[in-house]
């Protein structure tokens, strides 16, 4: 199948595709342990300031991507606070690489994995959590042992929401990094690029339809683990 | 909020043209409603029948192109402002270069970024590549351009130090004290920065024209020229 | 190991008060539904954080609220038999089983799979999970899964309620083995009195979240007012004297032998029977010709009226008690009067093997 | 109401084939654990669809799968109360009772909800929701709220397992009256053979997914074979003749006079009363000086020996059977053989409330 | 609160506050019933074609939201097919009016909403259902009375989201309906108008707060609510 698409797509666009393809595989493995931390920690745990935490998961939803992007740039960049010292200490830096378009594309779909995962955390029963327990298993192999495994379809919707949402995410990477080819365009700038100018319509339409069969077959596949996940769990 | 006269406005004419329209409703009395947006999105939607009344586009290739599929009336577009590219630095005290194919612009980078606005989708990105080709410095500099998807995010970059170098409108680097413009791209080396304007062929605003005038009407020339403008003669 | 329960804790409408001391053994916690039995077990599982109190396995202790102090319930190594099962759904049978191993000391040496797996019957649901089991193969797993997780302290609520007699009679002999051999303390949750006979080392009779009644069983059991008058028993202590060709095994008792279907155990071996006294039958002479086996005799030592048309008529039969509950109507008609003697006839099957324990 | 239920259906490890047609009243299902009991009820309520079959309650059908018709099984008005409660557990317990009454058709008059909760003793939790129940409250609202549906038929699976005998005792005869006034056919589930003798117009007894018997209860009861040898017992119907002042109640069966603690219903009033094999002693002389009050006289029918120490006694009283288990010891020493003569001894108080119904 | 707002706020700010709340509001009320549905639908039926169903409710998530935007305006234009049926047959024209705004911010919500609600109704036992319908209710009136109200925190929680996503939502909104103050211009809008102006930094700010605050507000809310409810359902 890439054979087939290479040859259909330029090799600019081909570019795009590949690098969107990482960006959003990247995005969300390296968010989803955070999103399990973070979805059990809402879930489960009573806390002072427990709200605020709340808040700021929602927040990359609730401001417009630009202003996200902004504020990424303002913190993770070169001359930023947070960006210095991974520059500094670590030799980490982001800023116009295509690390900091997967940056921008897991903060972006991290309150969609929280929420999924923290909604099918809710619906685990604390009695056969409290079994575990007196079987001798310390909460976190509890964890291990009997919520993670309840959650996985939980897990792979999650999972599937914040890949599809990487892979079209615009506004917070184009702000952050920029659109440098082969760097940072992914597909949604490469499309946005080609619907600026008058009768970028069809380089736009094709790109448009592979990040959407991509997405397709990633959500297929989700469907397909999810239920036979669900199918073991369930035992029929 | 209900107006006379609803315009279309390419997004560099945010303060400008705010104050224009107060000029505008001072005189006459009429209310005059703005909406910015990049000049593809308003082409487009003028195309499926927005109730837009006047459209002033970023460029001359959107305006070409709702002349050719008849979304403008005829004999109503005009030349009203004009633009000068300028090469920023980050800082204030940055000397002056000169622009021709001698110039070191990668060194001048230092291993950053050239802050552009998108080379093949916003205007001042793509008269920003047309002039460094001219120049003969696209081939050696491009792989380190760093393209935003305006030229307001192109100049927050150079602003905040991310980007050491920029290329934006004079009238953006006008009003931004975190960079210093190095330079100004000779006016040959790109085409024309010419904002036309013009009443669309659906627009039944008996006051449209009234707007459309004064647009070039010494008032308004004043306001250009105060924010950078060139006003064609 | 004696077992220290003081509690208080409070539900919108319930209040559970209760402290108790019983020693090593079995420890049936008996009552009506909703008498408070799962919520006292359940605090000493550390799945309900009393209002106040202290539990303590010997010196061992799991909570003291006094002292702010709380065993989390993962340290408390606990064998729990949930009321309803609580099987992990996405577990075989089998990992279900294994589940408790994974975490118990490296130095404690569990129940084999194999020995635990027989006895309940689940062999050939190893493979599957919970989901494809019946009421009952769940409730066998689950009383599975406890028992191999090597724990310190059983909780058994309710084990056998949703299983058939042949079953449950061959589960019982191993909950006494382990309170035997193994001498691992158990909490036993049960409303039959078959398996409070059989099984208790002390009872603890609930009513309405209070103590009724506490102690050995052969107390607990011939108290009316604890157990309820159709419930009432004695237990008496018998010695295996053989077991002879036709089935039968003779057992000596302070009152006299004893003919019962065959009983576990070599010759020697003291055990405990659990008569009802609804099964016995008393007469002023020595009867004869009955199919009966069992003539015991002894003395009356006192004549209890129920409330209703029966009444409890207590044997001294050596150092033990006898209960027999007969009508008022043959109170009278044989005159019965404390200090008499009197022959209590007992059938041979109507002792169960269930009312036979150790 | 005949109740036909053909099934045939496969899983994994199990295969359910039974075809047998019912007559009215309560229809016990009867076996161990894993036999099929709780596969073949899903089926009646629609809430397993089988692989072959026909289940139909007189002349309405509920499925027929040679006809492609399968009645939905939300108008299949059923009270199913179910092995593991079932509650709504965003209901109050009221809501919950009160839930099949919603979509109860208009024109019948369900029962009263006072009646029911008083019934359970649930008063006090109208308000609560399941979360807040014990187990045995939960069982108990499960069966009211089947019992408030208004049902054209009712199945119960296992409803009293998690019950105290008291509290069993109480529920009993809301079922019998359920049969014998209200005649909506009952598929009750159970273990215990009290419940069969007590409810059962019909037992079928199950064994690996097969029907190893079936029949009225007398004789399934009284078949070592369906229901196990210590289950076996009798059922003997009897007539109310007189209430004594002692509190004994005075019935007459073919066998003679029963003295029994006082049992409902208006003298004149034909009742069925269980007794137990293991309660009977035999006599061959006609006994005197006991403190048992029923001395029935009749004929040894037939002498069967059981696999254990144990015999059963057969003995034709009227036209009625009366079975005792005694020991083969006993039958020898006594030198019984069939034709003779004998005496059977029963303690009034053997008979316990559950063991006497209609 | 209004009160103070409106005050710190100019009043073209003041109308886009107004004017995102009212289109988020329209957003997430109009599209829970069919995202309800939906979820239903994809959560306990199958049928050929389900899993296209699917795709099709999680487009808006994958394609850039400008490429959404012009879908929808190419669609719902008033040129546009379905938007001359809409105007002709039903006089409902919602190109370049407020409703426009609500219908771009409902449908970039949407997959978020369905996704929650589905996760929920997955959760539920369908042993309670089953038990129902014994009772005699029919699989509408078992919908309505067990799966709906134990779902009820499933759809607090994808109310919350696509709300959270209709107040941020930008570049659908600007690419189908324009920026026209007072009719489609919601707070992102004004914020990337404001940022276009030299020094419009702090309007922008502010407006990103009040939008911030907005969103904790409903959230908040929404927390409350989905405790109070799951308390109820657990019984304690
Ligand atoms: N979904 C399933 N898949 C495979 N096997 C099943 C499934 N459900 C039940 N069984 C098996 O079918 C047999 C009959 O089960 P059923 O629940 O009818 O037993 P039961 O008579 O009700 O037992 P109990 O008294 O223990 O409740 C059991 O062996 C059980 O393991
Ligand atoms: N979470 C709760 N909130 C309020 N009341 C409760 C709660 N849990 C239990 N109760 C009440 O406390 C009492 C004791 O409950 P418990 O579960 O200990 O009874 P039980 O003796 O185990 O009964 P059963 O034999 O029916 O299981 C009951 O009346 C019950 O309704
Ligand atoms: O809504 Mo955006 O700014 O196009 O990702
Ligand atoms: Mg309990
Ligand atoms: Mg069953």
């Amino acid at each position: 199948m890439w054979g087939v698409l290479a040859g259909w797509l330029g090799p600019a666009e081909w570019e795009a595709v590949r690098l969107s393809a990482r960006v959003a595989l990247w995005a969300t493995a390296v968010s989803l342990p955070f999103g399990i931390v973070t979805a059990y920690v809402l879930a489960r745990w009573e806390f002072p300031g427990k709200q605020v935490l709340n808040g700021l998961v929602h927040l990359p939803l609730i401001m417009p991507p630009v202003v996200t992007g902004y504020l990424l740039l303002l913190a993770l960049g070169r001359r930023g606070p947070v960006g210095e010292v991974l520059e500094q200490w670590f030799g980490i830096v982001v800023a116009f690489r295509w690390t900091g378009a997967a940056v921008a594309a897991g903060v972006m779909a991290f309150p969609l994995m929280v929420r999924a995962i923290r909604l099918a955390i809710e619906a685990v029963d604390p009695k056969l959590e409290q079994a575990a327990g007196t079987l001798g298993a310390s909460p976190v192999w509890v964890f291990l042992t009997v919520t993670l495994p309840l959650i996985l379809p939980g897990i792979v919707a999650g999972s599937i929401l914040a890949f599809a949402k990487a892979i079209g995410e615009f506004g917070a990477t184009i702000t952050f990094v920029s659109n440098i080819p082969g760097q940072t365009q992914t597909m949604p700038l490469a499309i946005y690029s080609l619907l600026q100018v008058p009768g970028g319509e069809d380089g736009a339409a094709r790109l448009a339809i592979v990040s959407v069969v991509i997405a397709m077959a990633a959500l297929l596949l989700s469907e397909f683990v999810a239920r036979r996940v669900a199918r073991v769990v369930s035992g029929s | 909020a209900a107006g006379d006269v609803l315009v279309f406005a390419a997004s560099s004419l945010t303060t400008a043209l705010d104050r224009v329209g107060a000029a505008w409703s001072a005189e006459t009395g009429h209310v005059a409603v703005m909406s910015y947006a990049g000049s593809s999105a308003h082409a487009r939607q003028i195309q499926q029948g927005a109730p837009a009344d006047i459209f002033i586009s970023a460029s001359t290739d959107w305006m070409d192109a709702l002349e050719v599929s008849g979304d403008l009336r005829a004999d109503t577009r005009r030349d009203i402002l004009g633009n000068r590219l300028v090469l920023i630095a980050h800082g204030g005290d940055v000397p002056p270069v000169t622009l021709d194919e001698t110039l070191d612009l990668v060194g001048l980078l230092e291993g950053g970024q050239l802050s552009m606005a998108l080379v093949e989708a916003v205007p001042a990105g793509i008269y920003g590549r047309q002039a460094l080709r001219a120049l003969g410095l696209w081939d050696i500099v491009a792989p380190h351009v760093a393209q935003s998807y305006n030229v307001r995010s192109a100049l927050a970059f150079v602003a905040l130090g991310e980007a050491p170098l920029g290329i934006v409108y004079a009238t953006d680097a006008a009003v931004e004290d975190a960079v210093t413009v190095i330079a100004t791209f000779p006016q040959d080396s790109h085409a024309p920065i010419i904002l036309p304007a013009a009443i669309t062929a659906q627009s039944t605003s008996p006051e449209a024209l009234s707007f459309l005038e004064f647009l070039i009407s010494p008032t308004a020339r004043t306001i250009w020229a105060d924010h950078g403008f060139d006003v064609p003669g | 190991m004696t077992l220290q329960l003081a509690l208080r804790h409070r539900f919108a409408g319930f209040a559970l008060d209760v402290d108790v001391t019983a020693p090593p053994g079995v420890t049936v916690l008996f009552g009506p539904s909703g008498s408070g039995k799962t919520t006292l077990i359940n605090a000493v599982a550390g799945l309900l954080r009393p209002d106040a109190g202290r539990i303590a396995v010997a010196d061992w202790v799991l909570l003291d609220t006094k002292a702010r102090y709380c065993l989390p319930r993962h340290k408390r190594r606990i064998g729990y038999v949930f009321q309803e099962g609580r099987l992990f759904p996405h577990l075989t049978v089998r990992q279900n089983l294994l589940y408790g191993r994974w975490f118990a000391p490296r130095n404690v040496t569990p129940e084999p799979l194999d020995r635990v797996v027989e006895m309940l019957g689940i062999g050939a649901l190893l493979e599957r999970r919970p989901a494809a089991l019946s009421g009952g193969e769940k409730s066998r797993v689950a009383i599975g899964r406890a028992l191999l997780s090597a724990p310190r302290l059983i909780l058994a609520d309710e084990p056998l309620a949703a299983l058939d007699e042949a079953r449950k009679a061959e589960i019982l002999p191993y909950f006494e083995r382990l309170r035997d051999e193994i001498s691992v303390p158990i909490l036993y949750v049960s409303h039959a009195s078959v398996e409070v006979a059989r099984l208790a080392t002390t009872v603890i009779a609930l009513q309405g979240g209070r103590v009724a009644a506490i102690g050995p069983p052969e107390r607990v059991l011939g108290d009316a007012s604890a157990v309820g008058a159709r419930e009432v028993a004695s237990l008496l202590r018998a010695r295996v004297v053989a077991h002879h060709d036709d089935g039968l095994s003779e057992l000596a008792t302070a009152a006299g032998a004893l003919h019962l279907p065959r009983v576990a155990g070599a010759p020697g071996t003291v055990i405990r029977v659990r008569i009802a006294a609804s099964d016995v039958i008393l007469s002023r002479a020595a009867p004869v010709g009955l199919s009966a086996l069992n003539i015991l005799q002894g003395t009356i030592a006192e004549i209890q009226p129920g409330r209703g048309p029966a009444a409890r008529v207590v044997l001294a039969v050596g150092a033990e008690r006898l209960i027999a509950r007969v009508t008022l109507r043959a109170v009278a008609a044989l005159s019965l009067q404390p200090g008499q003697t009197c022959y209590a006839i007992l059938k041979s099957v109507a002792v169960a093997p269930e009312d036979v324990g150790r």
